[in-house]
């Protein structure tokens, strides 16, 4: 069964060689079978895989080699291996995969051919790399992948090639993800040195032998590239800004697939965290950390497509909680889940949104629950998974599982498990409001609701998933070797409590909109915003004196129409997030003063100073040939002299 | 007078009659050729002798002349290069004296590299002098005539300053052939000093150096040939001879030329920098290359004469194409004149840049081993500043000969080159032949001067 | 005597096409007939190639009395890097087709030249010899730059010219002190290799011998010719400039200072390894403050030449086996994306990354190629330039981790400048109107060149094998 | 002739010597300057006869001839230029002779 894994991606990147390197011409027709077919056949071969293994098969983790290099006495195997983590997260990656492309198959239609067929070929690039870092049973396959996705989602959300905002929101993202990348690297090079392979299994077999001093710097670099692909805090800036790229891209790589990579990753080396603690508490909290400030933020959020980015980095601020505490298998069930009620959130906002003019603002979506009656019903499963109302949703059966965790790891397990709560609530307040704006009456904009097979069969699928998956969460958290935790009833009956609350918020908060006003404006001036502007002044003002300094006044010009552009624009984009606004600012000020500087390129004027020196030292020198023989014959005496006076001061020995 | 030194004394009297065969036909004939036949008959057949007596065992003459390999090797050299010099040695008007003036140039040579006694190394230089001066002057022109005073006033104060030297050291020794100067006291040192002083000055090394852009910019060319090649190889081998013949004291020779070498090197390659005049670059470059010469001469590194023989056998064909190829181009060739030359005239073109290719030590041309001999003369000497010395003054040369190298092959609107000769193209062929042969193959050059050497 | 073959078939194609002038594109089709014939001799060799330490040898004296004698010897190493010159000479012409049309026979003709000359740079172990082709190099490469290329050509080749040409005497006189250490003079890289130098003597020959290398390397502070040289030069010029000339760079300090002065070596290395980190984050920097495309490739040239430094400074198996497999990156993604540039300026007339883009609309192909080598540019997995730099950087861990991390920076810095090469070019409306698309020659090229780039990403064993013994020579023994 | 004589010669010579460069550099008239050559010339002549009278061998005086006709040629090619250039030049001013510098 493992000898099938690797076909698995190769149909999609086949389907990404055709497209995008052979150049023939291809019609509208040919090009959206083609892309739409290579992204469905990873989902038909990952099921009999998916089968089997359920059947008990592949508990033994085979793995499967494909190339062998030999440098020095190293040989790095390139390898995948079939293991619950890799099916479990095969699947999803695959079933939600084809779901989106077909879906897209139909939104984009509308494209030119050109921009049609760079579209399928890097979302087949994509879903190949995305399968590569799942599947991967060794370091090289997996950075492999995680490189590719990162640059697909690069040319993705910069799709709309003549919008300035979407390039820079591009390059935001990719450029943050890679100094994140350089920091994996780091990790995973330093844990090949110590433990000498290359595969997982080998390294986490010699995670044991490191001592304390070496884990620690290895565990946390590889702990800060996971979270930095995955959109935590001091990462988080470019997924909002990523949301200028179509909706179907949004759906697949900005919700369910690559952000999870980074989770996926740290469930793969769960044991290396497992062995230093202290790490795995920071990373907990930090995980706790962004679900609160997130929620908190997608409150305040006015566009629906940037509410649904800040909950996906809410919802892995949970799985990367689950992570810290040690459950991987609750945080793997909650990644299946997430991947496919939040696919199921965005599509079916899509289409709404595609009601509206393509506005996605949330009160343009007023009134279409009339107007686009199938997108609304399937949104509202998806909120309704989202904020986990008990027993109907998948949602809640994976968050329980979660929360489970969380109470019962350890002495600190309450009060992390009180903040999980409260961010629970806020979950499900965030979820709804939207659901209650759109269900209010609207101005019917008398366009016909957008039907069609491509669009009904994803949109009811993920529904049907959303609802049903939930009764699997118990058998995957056992599949995956986790222990589902038995919670006293107490906390399951305040678990179920959360969600309602929210609900009742987000009711209250749409009734009565101006209480939401005030509360933003009362946010701005709350002590726990406040730091920002004082962060604002302190670091960015006194950094743009500095750089003024160091530029000097010839270095501006050169790059300024280039860098002046996107700061502004990606600063409005990110509204209400007061730390990324400050965060981008200095980080555009820092590029300007150092590129600046060395615009001219400091050494090769010094050459070219030399140069010159030497031009003007002929003019002087030349001028002593004056061509009078007075002189010349000056010369000649001189030299008599000197000889005779070197003459005289060696005869004296 | 034996047989034998009969033999060996034949090639300057080869010279010797052809140049008064020259001077006397001057006068009685009509048409200039007859003098210059004379004159480049008694000149071949100088060279051809030199070339027969290769073999030879050498023969005492006494303490005037030593016949041994360097007199040999100098004695074809000056008479070789002298032909070539007398070949585009044309200027409009030229009077029916300038190729006597020529063999007697040869001849002076010839006598000064044989010279092992003061007279005859007195009578080499003056020969040389006096006939250049004469040379310098033919022209008529303002710019000669002032090249030619200037060379007058300053040769004869050096050969004052040289002839005075030797007699302070003769006063201090007792002794006027070579060999005899042995000795260490103040009146010896400053003898030598005054000796060093006189033949620096041939030698065109720094302080005594500005007679030669001058004489390079008005001289007809082939008389700054004459001035450029022939009397600096022979004043390299009299210094060469009295490095191995006389005691001179140490300390102050070697050091002396060594500092006059390096300060040669300097001055004649920033001099050089921006020069726009083609044969006013070449004067400043001949210069740093006595200033190289005398590097070697002064490191006294076990195969210096091999190395200096080496260098002046490599450095004549280059200096001798480019002048000629500048004479071509009219009376003061600028670095625009040269632009689109290789398309108009690919011959001159081709033989000026490879004889600068040479001079400036790039690996195509003769002048790369050249370098090397001189590279590895100082690292054996451990000479560590001359070395530094050296490797700067071959790049800011670089600098210069690159710019007067890749000069005709760009852009055009050059000056029209005068119509050529049937000689100059022998020449230039000739010239260009040796360049590449020593480049290619510099065996051929370094058995000729070990074989000229070994005769002791 | 193949090896003697190799080297003189070159020129004497150069020397064909000069004579034969452009009749008929006669030139053209005598230099690649000449260069194919190279590429076929050398397979020829490598294949049937005794397994020795050496593929093939030969030893004829030159200039007995001096010691010098042409002592050519082929092995892995060598044999990669001929093979590039020789396939990036065909390239080069192919990639000149219509851009040179005055006197191109003289043309063909310096392009053979270099090439050859690069040819004997990798084959001599006569250090003489070697500084005799290092210094021939210049000149028609100083001739490509100053007769065809573009805007101030001739002060840039100038600048070419003396930078290399003094670093070249620099090398003269480390050879000659090296040399006159033997007892009898010669300059046989092999005996002399056996010659026990004491340390400061060794830091010193070495200190000459690197000063060359590092020069020809374009390594900062010494880089400055570059970007002049490769952005003033024709197409053809600056796939020469990056594919041979820096190789010839990278291949002597790969080959000659771990064999001759290993102690040397080892005191040099760190300074080695910071210079290379230093220059690679500075380089990478300049290049992002870049407007004009070319220049920008050529810094990025700087960046990657920086990293090779840092791979043979740190002399660990990984660390090296990272050097080769980016000289031979480097040789396919610079000349590639030079080749797109050079099309590029045909079409629009322009460099400028202001005034271009655009390209997504007019010419997707284009387009297409563009992103594939910026992608290589900024080392992404899959492509021989991330392998590259992943081994160094790997290697430079094992040494000190400090550098590591300075050298991974490089890796961040890389992605700026690639994208902004990929947004100047490809994205944005399209200004200058109508851009024509990639002709079938184009496309071959391209086509050639990506195979080899993505082959060696996902497959270096090729490289690394063929390298091996060489690697195996090339190690400081300081670290296991 | 005793030590200390010579010296006293060989100072008057060298005396001589002096007094001519001095004069070349000083004085700007081409006859001058020629002048001033002859004299500096006679100054090794003096040094020949001194050294010769010292040794008590007739070398000293071969070489003072040889000088002799030296400063004789000097003077007859000095002349001749200076009539050719007073006339091209119209003066006698050895700094109208200074068209080639740099």
């Amino acid at each position: 069964m493992a000898s099938l894994l690797p076909f698995v991606p190769v149909s999609a990147l086949l389907g990404f060689v055709l497209l995008a390197l052979v150049p023939l011409r291809l019609r509208r027709g040919v090009v959206i079978g083609v892309g739409v077919g290579a992204a469905i056949v990873p989902a038909l071969l990952m099921l009999p895989v998916g089968i089997v293994c359920v059947g008990g098969a592949c508990e033994t983790g085979a793995v499967v080699t494909i190339l062998t290099i030999h440098v020095g006495q190293l040989a790095a195997q390139i390898a995948m291996s079939l293991d619950p983590l890799s099916v479990v997260a095969g699947i999803t990656v695959a079933v939600v995969g084809a779901l989106v492309m077909i879906y897209a198959g139909a939104y984009m239609s509308e494209e030119p051919v050109g921009d049609l067929r760079r579209f399928f070929a890097y979302m087949n690039l994509f879903l190949a790399g995305m399968l590569a870092v799942v599947l991967a049973a060794d370091v090289l396959l997996l950075f492999l992948g995680w490189e590719t996705i990162g640059l697909c989602s690069f040319f993705l959300i910069a799709y709309y090639t003549k919008r300035p905002k979407a390039v820079a929101a591009g390059t935001k993202a990719l450029v943050t993800t890679r100094v994140a990348d350089t920091m994996l690297l780091a990790g995973l090079m330093l844990l090949f040195l110590a433990t000498g392979t290359t595969r997982f299994d080998g390294m986490l077999a010699g995670v044991g032998s490191i001592d304390a001093w070496h884990l620690a710097p290895i565990a946390g670099l590889i702990a800060i590239g996971a979270l930095g692909k995955s959109a935590q805090i001091p990462f988080h800036t470019w997924l909002p800004s990523a949301m200028a790229g179509p909706t179907p891209v949004s759906a697949l790589l900005h919700s369910a697939t690559m952000v999870a990579a980074g989770v996926i990753l740290l469930v793969r080396l769960a044991p290396l965290f497992a062995a230093v603690p202290e790490i795995s508490a920071c990373v907990a909290v930090l995980g706790l950390a962004t679900a609160m400030l997130a929620a908190l933020a997608a409150l305040l959020q006015t566009d629906v497509k940037k509410l649904l980015a800040f909950s996906t980095m809410s919802q892995i601020g949970f799985m990367v909680l689950a992570l810290g505490i040690g459950a991987p298998a609750a945080a793997l069930a909650h990644f299946a889940i997430h991947a496919v009620f939040k696919s199921l959130l965005f599509l079916s906002a899509g289409i709404m949104s595609h009601g509206a003019h393509g506005d996605t603002g949330i009160e343009a979506l007023r009134g279409s629950r009339r107007r686009q009656p199938l997108a609304f019903w399937t949104f509202a499963i998806g909120a309704a998974a989202l904020a986990g109302l008990p027993l109907v949703t998948a949602g809640w059966y994976s968050k329980e599982a979660m929360l489970g965790a969380v109470l019962s790891s350890g002495l600190w397990g309450v009060p992390l498990w009180a903040l999980a709560v409260a961010a629970v609530v806020l979950t499900g307040t965030y979820s709804f409001r939207v659901v209650f704006v759109a269900a209010g009456r609207g101005p019917d904009k008398s366009i016909a609701p957008w039907e069609g097979l491509a669009v009904w069969a994803p949109l009811v699928a993920l529904a049907v998933l959303a609802v049903l998956s939930g009764f699997l969460v118990d058998a995957l958290i056992r599949f995956d070797g986790g222990t589902p935790s038995e919670l006293p009833w107490i906390a399951t009956l305040l678990g179920a409590a959360a969600p309602l609350a929210g609900v009742a918020l987000a009711r209250h908060l749409v009734v009565y909109p101006q209480l939401l006003d005030q509360l933003r404006a009362k946010l701005r001036h709350r002590k726990v915003f406040r730091i920002d502007s004082l962060y604002y002044f302190i670091l960015v003002r006194g950094f743009r004196k500095l750089s003024q300094v160091m530029a000097g006044p010839g270095g501006e010009q050169a790059i300024a129409p280039v860098l002046e552009a996107p700061p502004i624009d990606v600063v409005k984009l990110v509204a209400g997030d007061p730390i990324g606004r400050a965060l981008v600012a200095s980080a555009t000020r820092l590029v300007k003063a150092v590129v600046a500087a060395f615009d001219p390129d400091r050494i090769d004027l010094l050459w070219m100073r030399f140069a010159r020196a030497l031009g003007r030292a002929w003019e002087h020198v030349h001028r002593i040939q004056t061509g009078r023989v007075r002189d010349q014959s000056l010369g000649l005496a001189l030299g008599f002299a000197g000889l005779l006076l070197f003459a005289w001061g060696t005869s004296w020995r | 007078m034996t047989a034998a030194q009969l033999f060996a004394l034949s090639p300057l009297a080869a010279l010797a009659i052809g140049a008064v065969i020259a001077m006397l036909l001057a006068p009685v004939t009509q048409s200039a050729a007859a003098a210059r036949i004379a004159a480049a008959t008694g000149l071949a057949v100088a060279a051809l002798l030199e070339i027969l007596r290769a073999g030879v065992p050498p023969a005492p003459i006494g303490a005037l002349f030593t016949d041994d390999g360097l007199a040999r090797y100098g004695t074809a050299y000056a008479a070789l290069f002298g032909l070539a010099a007398l070949v585009f040695l044309r200027v409009a008007g030229v009077a029916k004296e300038a190729p006597a003036l020529v063999a007697l140039v040869a001849l002076g040579a010839a006598s000064l590299t044989g010279a092992g006694h003061a007279a005859t190394l007195f009578l080499g230089l003056e020969l040389i002098s006096l006939s250049l001066i004469a040379l310098f002057a033919f022209p008529l022109t303002g710019m000669a005539l002032e090249a030619s005073y200037k060379f007058l006033v300053m040769s004869g104060l050096a050969t004052a300053a040289q002839l005075l030297g030797v007699a302070l050291i003769y006063a201090e020794t007792g002794a006027l052939d070579f060999p005899g100067w042995v000795g260490h006291g103040p009146l010896f040192a400053l003898g030598t000093a005054l000796l060093l002083a006189g033949l620096a000055f041939k030698f065109s090394l720094a302080p005594f150096h500005m007679w030669t852009p001058d004489a390079f910019q008005g001289a007809p060319a082939g008389a700054a040939a004459l001035a450029g090649v022939v009397s600096k190889a022979a004043v390299a081998i009299a210094i060469l001879r009295l490095n191995s013949e006389a005691q001179l004291p140490q300390p102050l020779w070697s050091a002396g030329l060594a500092t006059l070498g390096a300060a040669s090197v300097l001055v004649g390659n920033v001099l050089a920098l921006r020069q726009q005049l083609l044969p006013r670059m070449l004067g400043y470059s001949t210069i740093a290359h006595s200033g190289y010469i005398a590097m070697i001469l002064a490191s006294g590194a076990p195969g210096t004469s091999e190395a200096v023989l080496f260098y002046l056998g490599i450095y004549a064909p280059a200096l001798t194409a480019t002048l000629c190829a500048s004479a071509m181009l009219g009376p003061a060739p600028m670095l625009e004149d040269l632009r689109g030359l290789a398309r108009k005239r690919p011959l001159e073109a081709t033989s000026l840049s490879v004889g600068l290719l040479s001079l400036a030590g790039l690996p195509v041309a003769g002048g790369f081993v050249a370098k090397l001999y001189l590279f590895k003369a100082l690292v054996q000497s451990e000479s560590w500043i001359l070395l530094a010395i050296a490797m700067v003054g071959a790049a800011l040369g670089f600098y210069y000969y690159i710019r007067f190298f890749t000069a005709p092959f760009f852009g055009h609107g050059g000056i029209e080159p005068a119509p050529r000769h049937r000689f100059d193209r022998l020449l230039l062929i000739f010239c260009f032949g040796l360049i590449m042969l020593f480049g290619f193959e510099p065996l051929v050059l370094i058995t000729a001067v070990n074989s000229a050497l070994a005769v002791r | 005597m193949a090896l003697i073959a190799l080297l003189l078939l070159p020129m004497f194609g150069g020397f064909a096409a000069y004579f034969l002038g452009s009749r008929r594109d006669a030139d053209r089709w005598v230099s690649i007939a000449s260069l194919a014939a190279t590429l076929a001799i050398l397979i020829v060799t490598v294949a049937g190639g005794d397994d020795g330490r050496w593929l093939a040898k030969v030893d004829l004296p030159w200039v007995p009395s001096f010691g010098i004698s042409i002592n050519f010897a082929l092995d892995g190493l060598s044999a990669a890097l001929i093979g590039i010159a020789a396939g990036l000479g065909i390239i080069g012409v192919m990639a000149s087709w219509h851009e040179i049309k005055v006197d191109s026979g003289l043309f063909h003709a310096c392009l053979c030249w270099t090439v050859s000359a690069t040819i004997g740079v990798f084959l001599s172990f006569d250090l003489l010899v070697f500084a005799f082709f290092w210094e021939a190099q210049l000149i028609p490469s100083f001739m490509l730059i100053a007769v065809w290329g573009h805007g101030a050509k001739e002060s840039a080749a100038l600048k070419f010219l003396i930078f290399n040409a003094v670093a070249g005497f620099g090398l003269l006189a480390g050879v000659f002190g090296l040399a006159s250490m033997a007892d009898t003079m010669t300059f046989n890289a092999f005996t002399l290799a056996e010659l026990k130098l004491s340390t400061p003597m060794q830091v010193w020959l070495l200190l000459g011998f690197s000063l060359a290398f590092l020069v020809k390397l374009s390594v900062p502070p010494f880089h400055a010719w570059l970007p002049d040289a490769h952005t003033l030069a024709p197409t053809a010029g600056s796939i020469l400039l990056a594919g041979l000339l820096l190789k010839t760079g990278a291949y002597g300090l790969f080959r000659f200072s771990p064999m001759l002065f290993p102690d040397g070596l080892l005191v040099l290395a760190p300074y080695g390894i910071a210079l290379g980190a230093a220059g690679a984050l500075y380089g990478g920097v300049v290049a992002c403050g870049q407007t004009d495309a070319k220049r920008l490739v050529a810094y990025t040239s700087v960046a990657h030449m920086c990293i090779v430094l840092m791979g043979v400074a740190a002399g660990v198996e990984y660390a090296l086996a990272g050097a080769v497999v980016e000289m031979v990156a480097h040789s396919f993604s610079a000349s590639a994306l030079f080749l797109l540039i050079g099309a590029l300026y045909e079409r629009t007339q322009t460099r400028d990354l202001r005034e271009l883009g655009g390209l997504q609309q007019s010419a997707p192909k284009f387009a297409a190629a563009f992103a594939l080598f910026c992608s290589a540019l900024l080392a992404l997995p899959g492509t021989a330039n991330f392998v590259g730099e992943a081994l160094v950087v790997v290697g430079i861990f094992q040494v000190n981790w400090p550098f590591a991390l300075l050298a991974l920076s490089t890796l961040i810095v890389s992605v700026v400048y690639g994208t902004r090469l990929l947004k100047g070019v490809t994205f944005g409306a399209a200004s200058p109107a109508v851009v024509r698309d990639l002709g079938w020659r184009e496309i071959a090229t391209v086509l050639t060149l990506a195979a080899g780039t993505i082959a060696v990403g996902l497959y270096p064993q090729s490289v690394i094998g063929l390298v091996g013994p060489a690697l195996k020579a090339a190690l400081v023994p300081h670290l296991p | 002739m005793t030590g200390t004589a010579l010296t006293g010669m060989m100072i008057v010579a060298a005396g001589l010597f002096a007094t001519g460069v001095f004069g070349v550099l000083a004085r700007r008239g081409i006859l001058f300057q020629l002048i001033a050559l002859e004299v500096a010339l006679s100054g090794p002549a003096l040094a020949f006869i001194a050294a010769g009278a010292y040794h008590g061998d007739a070398e000293g005086q071969g070489m003072f001839v040889l000088v002799l006709t030296l400063a004789a040629a000097e003077v007859a090619v000095g002349l001749a230029l200076f009539l050719r250039i007073r006339r091209s030049k119209g003066s006698d001013d050895s700094d109208a002779v200074s068209g080639l510098k740099g």
